[in-house]
């Protein structure tokens, strides 16, 4: 073949300048948040909704692997993350016993969000196995069952607390340590989409069979998709625990993966940008409305409780849709986060 | 009953109809005599479907009008242009795949109130295809594609149309079958319906045709009386592969 | 006596009561081009399922011909997974085009060379050298198929923005990017104009001699059949009513009483 | 083992069924039309607990004694109602789009529905006394030593009357026709003169009224009503129609009963991990039956 | 968002300084909303009788209200908007303990005090010394409930029903068994159900089928009100018993006939000769439309306690109501409150029975 010689003879530099720039622009990020907040000039409040929002980005991305990207159906992700959270809290709170004020061996942290993430990533795997095969909502109603078994099951173990929950988890889940885990899943995640095996989901995606007849072992990707979905979830979950500091069954229901689903669909079905947008919007938009009706209520003669938030709150999300039908990014990625090789192939916005 | 009369009973004027940035037809007018059978042929993605999808109120029109019977029909609710009178064969058969081949066609007659006005259509359909009777109680996404055809033009022969949108009807069927539905179309016009024949098989449709248009990359270039155009030395070469 | 490719053996398919297939048997001899004829629901499509392993035979078997250690071996792969199927180098196309509509027209290529690709979810993951190699050379092989289709110009157009001809080449490609040693082409020319069926005849004989295939065809032009194929066989409600050349086929009575009616093929 | 099967526990799998089927039915019709997963639906069934509610509020305040029929017919208007304003503001301008657009504007038009009930001073956050004796007072019969209730009977009566008419409906009549013809290919029914928006309206309107009759009926059963109260019978309506076969209002049903049996089992095995078995039996049919109990293999050509 | 609080304010005289924030923290959305509006207007009672009084160190007090959905991470935000953005010099909040596990570490590391009036898991208060609560923990109330049905009821055989996804039942589930079972009593069954159910058929008819003297129900008075009338219809007729969650006027008119011969602890009882009972019933009462239940009465009490702590300490400094809290001795209509070394009240549970559609004290219990 005489593809190979011009293989050999052309140099392929492994870092990217768009690669760099992912890294700048994250570490610019990162200072700029990290100094405000160190010398008092953004308040406490905005870092924690930042953080949150990190690591809705997270939760959201790898949801949108398994529902955007391979065309499945899954309404149980934050079981997974409860599985990653639990996993995670449970070696720190209750095995290691570290003191809640989240300083002590940070490797040990590191490690048991690692760990959170695996387990989920096992879960998943084993959940995924068997159930994907079904397909749309037959699918979505075997996952949501499964994370409702998920957060049973925890609901009933009394080592982690049952119903209480764990409280008392130490706060390692610093705006840092956020940063850096989110930017590493984002980056992972386009790494996978871009390459033959983000291919084979896609293709999974738009023919199943068409998929599988030229060449593509459909299960084995689907639940390999699947299970990288879950170990980012374990990870966002793990995460979370150590930023709020108590965790419980109830927090990972089938709501709260509703509102992941919310910023996979308003983001954009196959676009991690979208995603990306879609977290970080909705979180600041559902504190932005707790002070937006604080001033209304100054404003207005009658009285604007915060009753009203989450009726605005849905308002505003049934118009988006409406306005914008296909996500606020459709399947368009932010020109950084394609790889220069895939420019041409990949659609892109701003 | 229309017959051969020359009157107009379609008229297209000016149509323009677009796929976001992408113009598919860029402004074609023709029509379609009352009694006669009318061709329309062209090259893949000429725009044929796109017209044909248009008058029966699938795609909007930007611009243009499209009259039926001297009514204005540009943009109607498809639902409403079929209570008047057109009936439309779709590309790639459409039928339903889940509902039986029976009710499929009882599906073609939902305009027709009278029970047995749809029974006897029913026959007159099972006559010209015994292999749709035979098959009655399958669930016709299971039948072959070939039958799934003849089903479709089955189903658009339920109505009391006037005038038939026929898209490719010869696609993919048998030798003897598809000598077997332009004779069916034939038929069909003789007894008294006007058809307007979207056609791969140029040579076919012009056999059988009264009057043709040639349609490429959204223009018509070409038109006249279906022996002329059959002789004409371009539409030899590119359309019926001389 | 040349090597036979694909065997059939005795094959029978149900679907439910109906036989839809029933003993069918085959022996496709290296590097042909057959075709398979017959009236609409004939069985024909159903066959091509069976030998890529949609349906599985309710009865008989199905053999591919394997070569390991230079040693050549008739493999049953009555079983086997679409996809395992694929990687042992048999390739279709649809009668109902089957492209992936949201994706590129490079994508709908590299996705069939999916499975050749050697490395690992580690190496996609870091990017690395290893990863950027395989990767410029699957691009490059798609490169060259799309050239050799006169598809090029289209390589990175949504594969849904492409005008019917060219999808039917796009999916000729596209089975062509898995390395198959057996093409099968369920109806290739159906919604093709006379001249673009002659091309196509040209183009399907020009890449069996290119890629050292063995072609086995569906098709219902008549034209296109006689004058490609070296063998025909007919079937008629999943039996098989003969074979032979196009001549003896088109003068059998029993195929034009059924088939091809009266006009003269051929 | 006595206490986990035995006629008690069976009369209260069919309960909780019929109450589940009482929801499902009318959700799958919608289902199955447009596909649309309506996470509204249980809330218009929390709209037609609230309007029986206030009917009976209303006679009451003007010492009349409610008929149980006009507050029938009232929560189903309401239900019908609000079901066909849901389509039209929120569903109908998503139709050609992605299906899981909608799927979002149904989660949006749900919160909406509950977090504005439960913010409008009238209606309010706090559980309400819905006053059943007022409608049907409850009676109950002895069978051994199991007790049977005459809302069981109603429920159970109900749920099968409403599957038989609407299993015809869709079956066997012109317009069940058209909406099945509507849920497989939407342009092909308009070329055969089919209003498919009309269509839609239709189920919707069917579908909310359903729900509304299931408020009424579910209140009455349990006299307790509050603007949440659909989240989880909406939820569980979701399962029981899938676990059914999507679009087959029989399979709704089977679905509701055995979503309910599987609870009742589950919790009299086990209440602490009794979802949990629920759950899991659950799968357990869908791994063997993926497309559902009644669902039909969708025989996709190749 | 506290107009309610300003307009009645509005008729005494100005205050030149700015008013002193109190951060309010409940759930008044979401399927436990009728819990947080309850306590939201226990909060708003309390301030405004402050205020009209003149207010706390002779400023006006303003409710800065948030509304956390009864989920964790709203919570943490809600409580960190009050903290970092509000600059509340103390919350009251909040009512499930799950989000004040959430809102605590928060106040507590930014040394805000905080009470909460309604969360009854120990481990609350033990987040850190910013932290207290108004209400009984769990461990008190099962334990009342168990010595109260064996000593005074007399029952030997008791069976529990209780929500699995709540950590007050399952608490105060817990602490029952284990007390009835060291008094020698037997528990027969021992039935969760999940959140959100509305049939309790099959736990009830396994219970039943047990033959105990009485059920135990600490759960919310909806959810008792429908199990009360299923186990009647079931053919149960002994007593049914439960906790504080059984205080709320409704419980009546959901269960009926049901919920007669059936107790609750409580920390206090509506016809208490008590005039400060008196008179918060009758104002409330006046004010909403509907009687107050125990989650407004532990409302009213959190935002008073934190209200006089903050005037005992003459500043709004965290740290001296932080002190100020630790030694407030305040008689509320939820008891007599004094805390102990936990930051626990310290206060004596009621008995209550319902007769006739009437709560009717019974009996008062000390820790
Ligand atoms: N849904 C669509 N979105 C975008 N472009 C489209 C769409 N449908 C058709 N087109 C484009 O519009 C043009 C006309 O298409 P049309 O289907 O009308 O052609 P045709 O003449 O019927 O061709 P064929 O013989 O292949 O059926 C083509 O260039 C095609 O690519
Ligand atoms: N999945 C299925 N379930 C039931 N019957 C089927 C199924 N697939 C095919 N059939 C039936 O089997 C017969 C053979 O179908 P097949 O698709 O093989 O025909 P074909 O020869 O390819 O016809 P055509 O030339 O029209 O494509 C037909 O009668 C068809 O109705
Ligand atoms: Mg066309
Ligand atoms: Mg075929």
């Amino acid at each position: 073949m005489k593809g190979k010689e011009t293989v050999q003879n052309k140099k392929i530099p492994l870092f990217k300048k768009r690669d760099f720039q992912l890294l700048v622009g994250t570490v610019i990020f990162w200072a700029i948040f990290y100094t405000l907040t160190k010398f008092g000039m953004m308040n406490l409040y905005w870092m924690h909704i930042i953080n949150v929002s990190l690591i809705y980005v997270i939760l959201t991305t790898s949801l949108n692997l398994i529902n955007g990207f391979s065309g499945q159906f899954s309404i149980g992700h934050m079981g997974f993350a409860a599985v990653g959270a639990y996993t995670s809290a449970t070696l720190t709170t209750i095995v290691w016993n570290l003191p809640s004020h989240g300083v002590g061996p940070f490797s040990l942290f590191i490690l048991s969000v690692i760990l959170g993430g695996i387990a989920a990533a096992f879960i998943g795997f084993l959940i995924g196995l068997p159930t994907l095969r079904l397909r749309g909502d037959y699918l979505a109603i075997v996952t949501l069952a499964f994370g409702e078994i998920i957060r049973v099951t925890i609901n009933s173990i009394k080592f982690v607390g049952g119903p209480r929950g764990i409280p008392g988890i130490p706060r390692f889940s610093s705006f840092t340590v956020i940063v850096i885990f989110t930017f590493l899943s984002v980056i992972v995640l386009r790494n996978i989409i871009y390459s033959s095996i983000g291919r084979a989901l896609l293709s999974i995606r738009e023919d199943e069979v068409a998929s599988e007849l030229v060449g593509v072992h459909t299960t084995y990707y689907k639940v390999l998709g699947f299970t990288v979905g879950a170990f980012f979830a374990g990870i966002g979950g793990a995460l979370l625990a150590h930023l709020i500091q108590y965790i419980n069954p109830l927090q990972f229901g089938f709501m709260a993966t509703i509102y992941v689903l919310i910023m996979v669909y308003i983001g954009g079905v196959g676009s991690l940008s979208g995603s990306i947008v879609a977290a970080i919007g909705i979180t600041f938009l559902s504190e932005g409305l707790r002070l937006g009706l604080d001033k209304l209520d100054q404003v207005t003669p009658f009285h604007v409780g915060p009753e009203w938030r989450m009726v605005i709150f849905s308002v505003l999300l049934v118009a988006t849709m409406l306005y914008k039908t296909n996500g606020l990014m459709g399947d368009m990625e932010f020109k950084v986060l394609i790889p220069e090789e895939e420019d041409e192939n990949a659609k892109h916005g701003a | 009953m229309p017959k051969k009369d020359g009157s107009v009973i379609l008229e297209v004027k000016d149509l323009i109809v677009s796929y976001g940035a992408i113009k598919a037809l860029k402004g074609i007018s023709f029509t379609v005599k009352s009694g006669e059978i009318v061709t329309l042929i062209g090259a893949n993605g000429a725009g044929k479907t796109t017209t044909l999808r248009t008058i029966s109120g699938l795609l909007r029109a930007e611009e243009g009008h499209i009259f039926y019977m001297g009514d204005e029909i540009t943009n109607k609710q498809p639902h409403k242009i079929v209570q008047m009178g057109i009936t439309h064969v779709p590309e790639g058969r459409r039928i339903f795949p889940d509902l039986t081949v029976r009710e499929n066609l009882e599906m073609g007659a939902w305009t027709l109130r009278d029970k047995k006005l749809k029974q006897d259509k029913m026959e007159a359909v099972f006559e010209l295809f015994p292999r749709l009777k035979e098959r009655q109680k399958q669930s016709a996404g299971t039948l072959s594609g070939g039958e799934q055809q003849m089903l479709a033009v089955g189903r658009a022969l339920m109505t009391e149309a006037q005038l038939v949108l026929l898209d490719e009807p010869s696609m993919g069927l048998a030798p003897m079958l598809v000598e077997e539905i332009f004779k069916v179309i034939t038929e069909i016009n003789e007894e008294g319906k006007t058809i307007l024949l979207v056609e791969q098989n140029a040579e076919m449709a012009l056999q059988i045709a009264d009057y043709a248009y040639v349609l490429e990359v959204g223009n018509i270039t070409i038109e006249g009386n279906a022996k002329e155009v059959a002789a004409n030395p371009k539409v030899k070469e590119a359309y019926l592969g001389a | 006596m040349q090597n036979t490719v694909l065997k059939i053996d005795h094959v029978t398919h149900y679907f439910g009561g109906l036989r839809a297939v029933s003993d069918f048997n085959m022996e496709l001899p290296e590097g042909a081009i057959w075709g398979l004829i017959g009236p609409n629901g004939a069985g024909k499509t159903t066959i091509f399922n069976l030998i890529t392993g949609v349906y599985i035979p309710t009865k008989g078997k199905i053999y591919f011909r394997q070569e390991r250690k230079g040693e050549f071996y008739m493999e049953d792969i009555t079983r086997y997974k679409p996809h395992t199927i694929v990687s042992k180098g048999i390739a279709r196309t649809f009668q109902n085009l089957r492209i992936f509509p949201n994706l590129t027209v490079l994508d709908n290529i590299r996705i069939a060379e999916h499975f050749r690709v050697k490395y690992s979810l580690y190496d996609a993951v870091m990017r690395n050298k290893k990863f950027k190699e395989e990767e410029e050379k699957i691009k490059e092989e798609a490169m060259n198929l799309l050239k050799l289709f006169n598809l090029h110009s289209r390589t990175y157009t949504l594969a849904k923005g492409l005008p019917y001809g060219e999808l039917r080449r796009l999916e000729i490609a596209r089975a062509l990017a898995t390395h198959p040693k057996l093409l099968l082409l369920d109806e290739p020319a159906a919604g093709m104009n006379p001249k673009e069926t002659q091309e196509l005849m040209d183009m399907i004989l020009w890449i069996r001699k290119e890629f050292n295939l063995t072609i086995f065809l569906i098709e219902h032009h008549m034209k296109f059949v006689m004058g490609i194929c070296e063998h025909i066989k007919v079937m008629d409600f999943g039996e098989t009513i003969a074979e032979g050349t196009p001549q003896e086929v088109s003068n059998n009575p029993r195929v034009i009483e059924a088939y091809l009616g009266r006009k003269k093929y051929a | 083992m006595g206490s986990i099967f035995n006629l008690q526990q069976i009369i209260n799998g069919i309960q909780i069924g019929s109450i589940y089927a009482l929801i499902s039915i009318g959700y799958t019709l919608v289902y199955g039309i447009i596909q649309l997963i309506n996470f509204a639906h249980g809330d218009f069934y929390m709209v037609g607990a609230y309007a029986a509610y206030f009917a009976v509020m209303f006679s009451a305040a003007r010492k009349e004694h409610p008929n149980v029929l006009i507050v029938l017919l009232i929560s189903m208007t309401a239900g019908a109602i609000v079901a066909f304003l849901s389509n039209r503001i929120a569903y109908r301008p998503l139709r050609y789009k992605p299906r899981l657009s909608a799927l979002i504007t149904a989660i949006g038009v749900s919160m909406f529905l509950e977090y504005t009930s439960s913010a409008i001073p009238a209606i309010g956050p706090s559980y309400r006394a819905f006053p059943q004796s007022a409608l049907i007072p409850e009676h109950t019969y002895k069978i051994g030593h199991a007790i049977l209730s005459n809302y069981q009977i109603v429920n159970v009566s109900v749920a099968v009357v409403l599957m038989v008419v609407l299993t015809y409906i869709v079956q066997y009549t012109r317009i069940g026709m058209a909406m099945r013809a509507s849920a497989q290919d939407k342009d092909a029914a308009r070329l055969m003169g089919i209003d498919i928006e009309y269509i839609i309206d239709f189920t919707f309107i069917i579908g909310g009224a359903l729900a509304g009759a299931a408020g009424l009926l579910t209140g009455i059963t349990y006299p307790r009503i509050n603007p949440y109260m659909g989240i989880i019978p909406g939820l569980k309506a979701f399962i029981a129609a899938v676990l059914g076969g999507i679009g087959s209002v029989p399979g709704a049903m089977l679905g509701s009963y055995i979503l309910g049996f599987s609870e009742v089992f589950g919790m009299a095995i086990n209440s602490i991990l009794g979802e949990g078995i629920a759950y899991a039996i659950l799968i357990l049919v869908l791994i063997f039956l993926p497309q559902g109990l009644l669902g039909k293999k969708t025989g996709e050509k190749v | 968002s506290s107009k309610t609080a300003n307009n009645n304010g509005g008729s005494a005289q100005k205050t030149e300084s700015k008013p002193i924030l109190i951060g309010g923290v409940a759930p008044v959305t979401g399927p436990a909303a009728t819990y947080g509006k309850s306590t939201k207007q226990g909060y708003e009672m309390a301030l405004e009788e402050w205020n009209a009084k003149g207010g706390v160190l002779g400023r006006k007090v303003k409710l800065v209200f948030e509304d956390d959905k009864a989920d964790p991470t709203e919570a943490a935000n809600a409580f960190s908007k009050l903290i970092n953005d509000n600059h509340v010099v103390a919350i009251v909040g909040s009512v499930t303990s799950s989000c004040s596990l959430a809102g605590a570490p928060i106040a507590q590391r930014a040394g805000v005090p905080m009470i909460t009036p309604t969360s009854t898991n120990p481990k609350v208060t033990q987040v850190g010394d910013y932290i207290f609560r108004a209400c009984f923990i769990d461990p008190f109330q099962g334990t009342v409930a168990a010595k109260f049905v064996f000593n005074n009821l007399k029952a030997r055989k008791a069976g529990v029903i209780y929500d699995i996804g709540q950590d007050y039942n399952t608490g105060l589930a817990e602490f029952f068994k284990k007390e009835f079972e060291s008094l020698g009593g037997k528990i027969v069954a021992y039935e969760g159900y999940p959140d959100g159910t509305t049939d309790f058929n099959t736990q009830l008819t396994k219970i039943i089928d047990a033959k105990p003297d009485v059920i135990y129900s600490p759960n919310y008075y909806n959810d008792d009100g429908l199990i009360a009338k299923q186990a009647r219809t079931l053919g149960f007729t002994g007593p049914i018993v439960g906790g504080d969650g059984w205080d709320s006027p409704d419980l009546f008119k959901i269960g009926g006939d049901a919920v007669n011969n059936c107790y609750f602890t409580n920390h206090f009882s509506k016809d208490s000769k008590d005039p400060k009972v008196q008179a918060f019933v009758k104002k409330y009462t006046e004010k909403y439309g509907e009687a107050p239940d125990a989650l407004a009465a532990l409302g009213y009490d959190a935002m008073n306690i934190m209200l006089t702590a903050i005037q005992n300490a003459g500043s709004t400094d965290g740290a001296k109501i932080k002190d100020a809290l630790k030694n407030i001795d305040y008689q509320g209509v939820t008891g007599h409150i004094k805390f102990d070394k936990d930051r626990n009240p310290v206060k004596s549970a009621v008995i209550i029975k319902i007769e006739n559609g009437k709560q009717t004290y019974v009996t008062t219990i000390n820790p």
